[in-house]
């Protein structure tokens, strides 16, 4: 119980601590990263028991007050956090420290701690909320701090004030959705919501805004325009929170949302359209991840790709056995191209640290400079074309066999498509890395902290397949979708 | 505008009538709500007593749904720091031009303000007001102060600046972080300290928004101190 | 047809305003101003639907009202503080992108 | 958690954890990772040596990790995958024997070694795969091992033919995943059994299952090589020899075929193939890459070419032997699985040590080539004289078999296609060897080097003179109890459930 109330506070003072005083700013951040870490993985352990938690914030019950509820879903995202959280927080050590000895660098290395930990606890705080309204106040917050983190890099600026307006509009359509559900049902606690739902004209109207609005903040094909400038040009902890995190958070939103208050409202035609865009972003993303001229944006644009496979789940979700096998498929997706992502930019982070740029066609000499770095790249791309034996294998082995048992299989050949031109974007980058040169040394080392942070959260990635019986286990408990069931062979 | 004009003129169009059909569907689904809604205007008065204070919507704020004002308290925080280690303020003393009235104007105003800051922040506790109104105040007061002239007003970047800043949320996560010590959920304040707890906490948070607004104001980061 | 589903229908157009004017303008400021009115619009809702409850209004939706004020307005902030910042960089007031 | 749990996973670790181990070495640790190479290898060595004990004693082996519910990693031990298993064991030792020697102070060692050791575990796994799921894990494994390895040289022509065989080998594993997933859901997990699964399933849709089998032999084809989807391996041929050694011998190209017998024995059963009438395309297919591949190599100069064409033709004995209905082609096709792997790596060392004691790479630089190099040209010569046939030698135990099966299964035509593609592989095996031995060599060798008292490096010398007396022993010895072709027949006769 505490700990889902210590998960959020604690970071929050971490801020408070690090902007106040700047000195101790690193210190605070490392050791809230560790105690988030633990903390965490209790609650995981808690639940793991068998038990969801409910919790309501300032002693009320809903519908007065907010509640707060976790379960597996929750915890493994809370757990994703704590990890790629202490992995980037490790690598920004080295990072940001060498900010320092230039003078425009030296108030990001200052503001990366503070807002990088209020973020935290606001992602925390979105992932526990069962409240319509705080979830709001959440995403919110997340926004605000994405951007703020965003514009820490000088020449990124026009891109995090795009990135603002963009989520602004979107936390719009939500908060009218959230209106709507309140006038309708005078509570905006989910689980109330849910129970109360019936089809009609302003539930339907809230589902669509509320939707749209989230579709805009996970950037779903065509409503990704804003994330590619966002991502690429952003500090690399930056990229790699707002890749692996800020955008999986408006996903679990959905999640919770289809999930619960709109169950009753999905419509198949909304799913399947839904799918459609999804399939798009898959195509879309990774042609142009392949013809970017930047690592960070290919790393950008595959986040567009991968994106779409989560909206596959909306499609399956219509038939029973199919949908509940998709939706343990997308989140097995979500958690292993968090990780695999994280580890990719910071990866692309030390590239470009260490030879000043990163033009995919000039990375020869990184095999023999950075091996540690490209051997990250390598894990995390495997994971993320879905090469076994990665968390994103099993997530798209679930996937693929969702579609095949609802018989939707044109789904199945999208999945492999995008699976065939990931490792086309992908390669396009290690054969360039691979090049041999007889060059100089880079410019500058990477502190090894960055380049074995990188490699561990790749590798993370990696274990999230192999290891992946423990976690799918604590992922059924609460799952309204019920146990994973795969089918057996009729005896 | 590189757009030749027809080109432009379509996409206006054509978004005029997207958020036409929008429109329509909104209203139609306000029109269908039904006339006499469920609200929780019963549970919240049946509730006051034990909230503190005599304000249902401060009731609310700081205690029903104390959560998401302790959120959203964080949330101007972020929007600060934002601007903060964006770049330094840029107020120049030739942007503000004061004249006679104008002095005489904000040396009447400013304690009047202030004083009225207190007592919006007192009245919160039992009818429409409380910390944001009187932060509001606050920060209009300090607003005059930078425009008439910024040597009045010494904002420096300190360590007291600093914990000035974040005093609101600061207190309020403390407060939460001390009940979630002694095992209640969080912000679930004792019955006969709910009141004061309120008071300290929006008494903080008055501060905090004065100032966090001021700066905002100012756009940035004030210089060195010392 | 009562007083409060007419306030809804008012704020339904302040928010549809408000979205027209954030696609159709290039200029970063009036986008900002574009985004308040769609705000208003949605507080708007917020406030006249709470109106339904009979004799008094109920008083939750206005305490979110208040909260999503302090939230617009900490966004605006930041918001404007971008803006000048992309002048001083790009010296105009709308996306370098746009104009291409 | 028993000695039968243990086993298998302890001959896969035994070269995983060394190939981890030696990515992280320093590049001077010559010493240590040589330790760690052969040390694995020998440990393995010994594992399987327990592991055939094992099986004729009927101990049943099984691995069984459950990823997810219905998602098992199965790792087991039945005739066919105790051949596989110790066929690839044997020759990774002596091929790292010849790696050590060949690679000696070249750079990028440690990461060289490292994915070789993986590749194996790879092969090991794919050999010991239980299911259709643990297959498909390891031969993706095995794509992304094995593709460092090519463009290991990092030349842009090393890098040509790495991204030619990425192109071939990443779409042929998004078939077979698209296949396996397929059947998966539609019949559930099915485990590897001997004589098939899905006879017995009256539920399924045939068309579908026909569906299925096309995926699933397209993606095995690649690796397999089959015609029209073999334009990758002589594009590998960049690699260093070591690894076209392997690559040929067992690693990919014998992963492929080993695919296709797993699925038409064990999963489809060749019963139920011959049902839904794919035994026959299957069949023609084989006969033609046979045919092509055998064509293709006569027109070859450069000399690994040739043998790349030649392995294009030779594996494809496997599919044709799986094709043909009847245990006595079924021993052929598996008893070449083992014959035509020690053959083509002793060819393959060879035209290695030429490159590296003379530079030769050609084969009209070869005339003569015996005299200087007797040792090697020996073993070159047993291989060649294998792959045509020429009794004793293995290869025409194999082709033996292959033909008496084929018109027991009044498959007459087959019995032309044998015989068409001996006679091309004598006429571009044979002057060769001609050459090596009857012409005189005039002139200075291409690029000579002198290595002590042997012809060539001893660490080069060893490996192929032990295969090429091997390819000749199973030959001589094939009625021999425990000999290969003793396997095959029990693997056979339990498939036809005999």
């Amino acid at each position: 119980m505490s700990q889902m109330a210590a998960l959020v506070l604690m970071p929050l003072f971490g801020a408070f601590i690090a902007f106040v005083l700047p000195r101790y700013a690193r210190i605070t951040g490392i050791t809230v990263a560790f105690i988030q870490l633990g903390l965490a993985l209790s609650l995981a352990t808690t639940i793991y028991a068998g038990e969801t938690l409910r919790l309501s914030a300032a002693g009320w019950d809903p519908p007065l007050g907010i509640g707060l509820y976790a379960d597996g879903l929750t915890a493994l995202f809370l757990c994703l956090t704590s990890v790629v959280g202490l992995g980037t927080s490790l690598h920004a050590i080295g990072y940001f420290k060498f900010d320092r000895n230039d003078s425009n660098h030296n108030t990001s290395a200052h503001g990366w701690w503070p807002l990088w930990l209020a973020l935290w606890a606001a992602l925390n705080a979105l992932f526990l909320t069962e409240d319509a309204f705080n979830l709001y106040v959440t995403l919110e917050l997340i926004g605000l701090a994405a951007v703020a983190l965003v514009a820490l890099e000088a020449h990124a600026v026009a891109a995090a004030t795009r990135y603002l307006l963009v989520g602004l509009l979107g936390s719009m359509f939500y908060l009218l959705g959230v209106g709507l559900l309140y006038a309708l049902h005078g509570t905006v606690d989910m689980k109330a919501l849910s129970a109360g739902m019936q089809p009609e004209p302003a539930a339907w109207m809230a589902m669509a805004l509320m939707t749209a609005g989230l579709l805009l903040k996970t950037a779903l094909f065509p409503l990704h325009f804003w994330l590619p400038p966002a991502h690429a040009n952003a500090p690399a902890p930056v990229s790699a929170i707002l890749s692996a995190l800020v955008v999986k958070a408006a996903f679990y939103a959905l999640l919770r949302l289809w999930l619960g208050p709109f169950e009753p409202l999905a419509a198949d035609l909304a799913g399947q359209l839904i799918g459609i865009l999804g399939a798009a972003a898959i195509i879309w993303g990774s042609v142009q991840a392949f013809m970017a001229p930047r690592l960070k944006l290919v790393v950008a644009y595959s986040t567009v790709a991968q994106i779409g496979y989560l909206f596959l789940w909306f499609p399956l979700a219509g038939s029973s056995i199919a949908g509940s096998i998709a939706w343990y498929g997308v989140v097995w997706l979500a958690l292993s191209h968090g990780l695999a992502k994280a580890g990719l930019f910071l990866a692309a982070g030390n590239i470009l640290h260490a030879s000043g740029h990163d033009r995919v066609t000039d990375l020869a000499g990184v095999g023999q400079h950075l091996p540690i770095t490209l051997f990250a790249v390598g894990i995390a791309c495997a994971s993320i074309m879905g090469l076994p034996p990665s968390g994103g294998f099993v997530g798209k082995w679930l996937l693929l066999n969702a579609a095949f048992v609802s018989g939707q299989w044109w789904w199945a050949v999208v999945m492999l498509l995008g699976g065939i031109m990931a490792a086309a974007y992908s390669f396009r980058v290690l054969l360039h890395a691979f090049r041999n040169k007889e060059s100089q040394l880079p410019q500058h080392r990477p502190h090894p902290v960055m380049e074995w942070s990188a490699l561990a959260l790749a590798v993370c990635a990696v274990l999230l397949g192999i290891l992946s019986a423990q976690p799918l286990a604590l992922l059924e408990v609460g799952a309204s979708v019920g146990e994973l069931a795969l089918t057996e062979a009729p005896k | 505008m590189t757009k030749s004009d027809p080109v432009r003129l379509i996409s206006v169009v054509l978004t005029l009538l997207a958020v036409a059909v929008i429109g329509l569907l909104l209203a139609w689904a306000v029109f269908t709500l039904p006339e006499q809604a469920v609200g929780l205007s019963s549970m919240v008065s049946d509730r006051m007593p034990e909230s503190g204070v005599n304000a249902e919507v401060t009731a609310i704020l700081l205690n029903f749904r104390s959560y998401d004002t302790l959120l959203e308290l964080v949330v101007l925080l972020v929007a600060l720091l934002g601007a903060w280690y964006l770049g330094k303020m840029h107020l120049s003393p030739e942007d503000t031009k004061p004249g006679l009235v104008l002095e005489g104007l904000v040396r009447f105003l400013v304690p009047v303000m202030i004083l009225v800051t207190g007592y919006i922040l007192w009245l919160g506790s039992h009818a429409a007001g409380g910390a944001f109104q009187a932060g509001a105040l606050l920060a209009g007061a300090g607003v005059l102060m930078l425009v008439v002239s910024r040597e009045k007003l010494p904002l420096r970047d300190s360590i007291q600046l600093r914990i000035l800043l974040v005093a609101g949320p600061a207190v309020f996560t403390l407060v939460a972080g001390a009940l979630v010590l002694v095992d209640k959920p969080m912000l679930q304040y004792p019955r006969q300290y709910a009141g004061s707890l309120i008071l300290l906490i929006e008494a903080a948070s008055t501060l905090t928004i004065g100032i966090t607004l001021t700066l905002l104001f100012a756009g940035g980061r004030p210089h060195r101190g010392d | 047809m009562n007083q409060p589903i007419w306030y809804a229908l008012i704020a339904t157009a302040l928010f549809c305003i408000g979205l027209a004017g954030l696609v159709i303008n290039r200029h970063l400021l009036r986008r900002i101003l574009a985004i308040n009115v769609m705000s208003t619009g949605v507080f708007l809702m917020f406030v006249a639907l709470a109106g339904r409850t009979g004799a008094l209004p109920d008083p939750v939706p206005l305490a979110m009202v208040l909260t999503g004020l302090v939230v617009s307005v900490s966004a605006t902030a930041l918001a404007l503080v971008l803006i000048v910042r992309i002048q001083h960089l790009h010296g105009c007031v709308e996306f370098p992108e746009d104009d291409a | 958690m028993t000695v039968g749990f243990w086993l298998p996973l302890a001959i896969l670790l035994s070269s995983l954890l060394p190939g981890i181990l030696i990515f992280f070495l320093d590049e001077s640790k010559h010493r240590l990772r040589t330790i760690l190479n052969l040390g694995g290898a020998s440990l393995k060595l010994v594992l399987i040596g327990l592991l055939i004990w094992g099986v004729f004693n009927e101990i049943e082996y099984e691995t069984r990790l459950t990823l997810a519910p219905g998602m098992d990693l199965v790792l087991h031990a039945d005739a066919l995958s105790v051949l596989f298993v110790t066929l690839s064991t044997g020759l990774w030792f002596v091929t790292t024997l010849y790696a050590i020697g060949y690679l000696e102070d070249a750079p990028h060692r440690s990461r060289f070694f490292g994915f070789f050791s993986l590749c194996v575990s790879a092969t090991i796994g794919i050999a010991m795969a239980g299911n259709m799921l643990t297959f498909l894990f390891f031969y993706e494994l095995l794509t992304l091992s094995t593709y460092p390895l090519v463009v290991h040289r990092g030349t842009p022509e090393a890098l040509r033919g790495g991204r030619i065989y990425l192109t071939y080998t990443i779409i042929g594993g998004a078939a077979l995943l698209a296949g396996v997933a397929w059947l998966r859901a539609v019949a559930g997990p099915l485990d590897f059994t001997e004589t098939g699964i899905l006879a017995s399933r009256t539920d399924l849709d045939r068309t579908t299952l026909t569906a299925i089998f096309a995926l699933l032999i397209g993606g095995l084809g690649v690796k397999a090589a089959l015609v029209p989807l073999h334009g990758w391996l002589p594009q590998a041929m960049i690699a260093p020899a070591p690894v076209s050694a392997l690559l040929h011998a067992v690693a990919v190209v014998k992963a492929g075929a080993f695919g296709i017998v797993r699925v038409v024995y064990d999963v489809y059963g060749v019963e139920f193939t011959a049902e839904l009438n794919l035994l026959l395309p299957l069949a023609v297919i084989a006969s033609i890459t046979i045919v092509y591949g055998s064509v293709r190599a006569l027109f070859q100069d450069e000399l690994k070419k040739r043998l790349a064409y030649s392995t294009v033709s030779q594996v494809s004995y496997i599919a044709l032997g799986t094709a043909i209905l009847g245990p006595i082609a079924s021993i052929g096709g598996i008893v070449h699985l083992v014959h035509q792997g020690l053959m083509k790596i002793t060819l393959f060392f060879c035209a290695g040590n030429y490159a590296e004691t003379l530079g030769i790479h050609h084969i009209s630089e070869m005339r003569g080539v015996g005299h200087r190099m007797p040792w090697t040209t020996l073993a070159f010569t047993l291989g060649a004289l294998g792959m045509i046939g020429v009794p004793p030698m293995a290869g025409f135990i194999s082709k033996w078999y292959l033909g008496r099966g084929a018109l027991t299964a009044e498959m007459d035509w087959v019995l032309w296609v044998l015989v068409a593609s001996s006679l091309l592989n004598a006429a571009y095996f044979l002057p060769i060897v001609y050459k090596a031995w009857f012409h005189r060599q005039e002139g200075e060798w291409p690029q000579e080097r002198h290595f002590g008292r042997f012809e060539t490096h001893w660490m080069l010398l060893l490996p192929p003179v032990i295969t090429g007396i091997l390819a000749l022993l199973v030959g001589l010895f094939a009625a021999a109890p425990y000999s290969a072709l003793e396997w095959a027949r029990l693997i056979a006769f339990r498939e036809y459930g005999q």
